[in-house]
């Protein structure tokens, strides 16, 4: 079984869910398998939040993870909890904007992305900081098609929010390597 | 009509309710299964249905009962601590023999314990939680389409046996999102069509027939007695008819898992991780807690020298487990508790230490 | 000159400004720099000379962040 | 310098787990202030209700016993028995006393228990993410009435400080708002009422308290108590219902 899993964390309203069901729909509109698992917890603000998300081309047993193929800080507290569970030769991608250590593993990739900084700066829309780094998972990982988003972003985006497809395509595309 | 949606689990099994042609709904919030009140409070009323946000519990399960009674197909919704407290109406749905389907997204307990998933309530479920004697039918489903599927045919089953049939999920596939097919939408039972469909249920005489009275008191025990031995042959053809299990790798097992719900897919992962070295493993991942799938047992091939009982809980199954078994082979347990989930890399860990010890 | 003095344990705030809003010399507002562990913004005071000592702030705060005192009693 | 405001040391040296804003923490600390005022503190027994103050007993520096969903009045009940000279009060919420647990508080006060229940009031479900509560407001948006509630679908919002004042074994009854430093001093007033009631033993004291729940009205805290004073007030009116003559 070839089960890619990506884990992301950070704080709560930094759309760290939103970043894992954004990942979900585009696995299941290319036909993978995948499951989206989110922590909960009491309705609480300020807390902190993630999720994970199985791809595979055969069903899924474990929608959990202990070990992860990707790993996604948004803030620092989850890159010092979590960057143990990243497999050896994984990804690992930090949200450099507000996270300002850097990565203590060498058997892994690394990749800085100041999301907030390129959001405002070449996006034009601070708060699509999270669709940067939506962008960048897929540029590296290619786990799904950057092409595939268009049509997710079709189906999430409906009535008022159309407007916000082409934003949200060129914040997928704002990071380079 | 087979295309997929993306539906967080919940939401999902509030869906296939409404498809199946549940209209009423009665619950109190609870978490992790808020996301089902919320739905029916938005959709139920679209369809002609009804919902109430009840002042407790109990007092949805009393709901139930009432609207059950009336002839009305009826789905109610808590988690572990609120099925506790409905266990009233409960033993008194199975006393009168009224169909409801009841959802429990489980999570840890004892007590109010903790809102995350948990299987310590197989106890609660197969063992009435009610006084007198009577069961539930329970579903385990394992994914959320299963559960879909399920519920669908959770609500056959009760109206055909007469009787509550609870569908144990649990907060991981409550909260969960997978892409599942929805099921099918079926008309729903008018209120005109009741009397045909079900002439048990309340519907006012008319003057054309016998008043019914539905009643869970008996006063000369000679005729509860009588009672109880009239339905008891349900149950009896319920174990015969009604017991589902999945069986995987069974002929080639060393090793035979038992794991139901979401703790099976773990199971699964697991058994990947033991195959690669070279560790044969099994697994029967009963699909019914009630009836328990005793049969599956006896499908264990002559290679199996170790069965393993992978529980969210002390040991609750286990019992079934070793009963099924009839004492032929060793169990063993593999847990956590109190809304701790165990995963796949544990389970392979300690099934290693097991088979070593011996 | 100042008839009180705040002192502000600005780790337990978590920048709801229920305090700015209660002052009624309009001397405190959230620290636009400065980001506490907890991730919020923490309140500070923009003249403490003006402070009065009324305790209004630390009536309405429920994280306990703020404590008066009288000066020169 | 001398102390004009000083955190009680009734409450414990822990943050709270509470979502910016949330009148919880002045409601607990005044509960807090008022016993160390009176040197209770040591004697005090508390029990915590279901609901996001179900933690309530990490922060607060009494002995405290959590009760089922809407059960505490029950629990104190049992506790003012074995410890009947010790000071009691539960501390709920809107669902966990006015939905679940209306048996047990209409029936603490009517067996005119002597302990103290402080009612959060805020109008919603919080921990569970924002439903409907008894309490919620007619045209109110909930997660369980999104189109906001209707006198149809759910009936009028429950006014519990009226209801308990009808019954006699109830003596003292105020509702009160921690909406401005003013109301908050009340407030205060209020509770060391409650509690000199429950000394003298005079019968059940019952006070709700009008709070905020910024996260689930989906306002800021500011605007949260905005919207408690033009909206709640005036349905949930602030007055003392009930009095006895030897705590006036």
């Amino acid at each position: 079984m070839s089960v890619k899993k990506i884990f992301i964390a950070g704080f709560g309203g930094q759309g760290v869910l939103l970043i894992g069901r954004m990942l979900a729909y585009a696995a299941m509109y290319e036909e993978k398998e995948v499951t989206w698992m989110p922590s909960y917890g009491p309705e609480m603000r300020g807390g902190t939040a993630n999720c994970t998300v199985c791809i595979s081309e055969d069903p899924i047993a474990s929608p959990l993870a202990s070990t992860c193929d990707v790993l996604v800080a948004m803030n620092g507290p989850s890159l010092d909890k979590f960057e143990s569970m990243l497999l050896p030769g994984g990804d690992l991608f930090i949200n450099s904007s507000i996270v300002t250590q850097k990565a203590t593993r060498t058997d892994v990739n690394v990749y800085y992305v100041d999301c907030n900084k390129i959001a405002e700066e070449k996006v034009g829309n601070g708060k699509t900081a999270n669709m940067v780094m939506l962008g960048a998972i897929i540029q590296i990982t290619n786990i799904v098609g950057l092409a595939i988003m268009e049509q997710v972003f079709e189906k999430v985006m409906t009535g008022g929010k159309t407007a916000l497809i082409a934003l949200n395509m060129k914040a997928l595309e704002a990071w380079t390597k | 009509m087979t295309e997929k949606k993306l539906m967080k689990g919940n939401e999902a099994f509030a869906k296939a309710a409404l498809n199946a042609g549940c209209r009423y709904y009665f619950g109190y919030p609870i978490t992790p299964q808020n996301e089902i009140p919320e739905y029916m409070s938005r959709e139920l009323a679209k369809v002609g249905g009804a919902f109430i946000q009840a002042e407790s519990e109990l007092a949805a399960v009393n709901m139930a009962y009432g609207a059950a009674a009336a002839g009305g197909r009826v789905m109610i919704s808590s988690s572990s601590p609120g099925i506790a407290l409905m266990q009233e109406g409960i033993s008194l749905l199975a006393s009168v023999q009224l169909p409801v389907v009841i959802l429990n997204i489980m999570r840890g307990g004892p007590g109010i314990g903790s809102i995350q998933p948990g299987q310590a309530d197989y106890n609660q479920v197969t063992r009435g939680g009610g006084n007198g004697d009577y069961h539930c039918i329970v579903y385990a489903p394992s994914s959320i389409q299963e559960t879909m599927d399920m519920i669908t045919k959770a609500f056959e089953v009760a109206e055909e046996y007469r009787n509550p049939v609870i569908i144990a999920a649990d907060g991981m596939l409550g909260q969960m999102m997978e892409p599942v097919i929805i099921p099918e939408a079926k008309p729903a039972l008018t209120e005109e069509e009741i009397p045909a469909a079900k002439p048990w249920a309340l519907t006012g005489h008319k003057n054309k027939r016998e008043r019914i009275a539905i009643n869970s008191v008996w006063l000369e025990q000679e005729l509860l007695e009588d009672y109880i031995n009239g339905y008891w042959p349900k149950y009896i053809k319920a174990e015969k008819e009604l017991a589902e299990y999945e069986a995987v790798n069974l002929e080639d097992a060393e090793t035979v898992f038992v794991a139901f719900g979401s703790t099976a897919r773990v199971v699964l992962e697991a058994m990947d991780i033991l195959a690669k070295e070279g560790i044969k493993t099994g697994l029967i991942r009963p699909k019914t807690l009630w009836p328990f799938p005793n049969e599956a047992f006896s499908k264990i091939g002559p290679k199996t020298k170790q069965i393993i009982s992978v529980e969210l809980s002390q040991g609750q199954m286990i019992h079934d487990v070793k009963y099924a078994l009839e004492g032929r082979l060793p169990v063993a347990l593999i847990n956590r508790v109190g809304g701790m989930l165990i995963d796949p890399v544990e389970v392979a860990e300690r099934t290693k230490k097991i088979l070593e010890v011996k | 000159m100042a008839k009180g003095k705040l002192i502000l344990r600005t780790d337990r705030c978590k920048g709801c400004e229920l305090c700015v809003a209660a002052c009624p010399k309009k001397i405190l507002k959230l620290d636009e720099v400065l980001v506490n562990q907890k991730g919020y913004h923490p309140i500070s005071i923009t003249n403490e000379d003006e402070c009065i000592g009324c305790a209004n702030c630390a009536l309405m705060c429920p994280d306990g962040v703020i404590n008066v005192y009288r000066v020169g009693e | 310098m001398k102390p004009v405001f000083e955190y009680t040391k009734g409450m414990r040296e822990m943050e709270l787990h509470y979502c910016p804003g949330c009148t919880h923490g002045i409601a607990h600390r005044l509960i807090m202030e008022v016993l160390e005022e009176r040197g209770d503190l040591g004697n005090c027994i508390a029990v915590s209700p279901v609901g996001c103050s179900i933690v309530a007993h990490h922060y607060l520096d009494v002995d405290m016993i959590e009760a089922a969903h809407g059960r505490a009045p029950a629990t104190a009940s049992g506790i003012k028995r074995v410890h009947p000279d010790s000071p009691v009060f539960t501390y709920q919420g809107d669902g966990d006393l006015a939905s679940i647990g209306t048996a047990e508080i209409v029936h603490a006060a009517h067996r005119g228990e002597k302990f103290c229940t402080f009612f959060i009031n805020n109008a919603i479900y919080g921990m569970t993410g924002g439903q409907m509560a008894p309490t919620t407001l007619i045209g109110q948006k909930s997660t369980t009435c999104v189109e906001g509630r209707t006198v149809a679908q759910a009936g009028m919002p429950l006014r519990m400080a009226e209801l308990i004042a009808t019954i006699d074994g109830a003596v003292f009854v105020e509702r009160v708002s921690l909406s401005s430093p003013a109301e908050i001093r009340k407030a205060k007033k209020a509770i060391q009422r409650a509690f000199e009631v429950q000394e003298k033993k005079l019968g059940f004291a019952f006070i709700e308290i009008l709070s905020t729940c910024p996260t689930n009205w989906g306002l800021n805290p500011v605007d949260s108590i905005e919207w408690l004073k033009e909206n709640m007030i005036p349905y949930y009116p602030l007055k003392q219902f009930k009095c006895p003559e030897e705590v006036k």
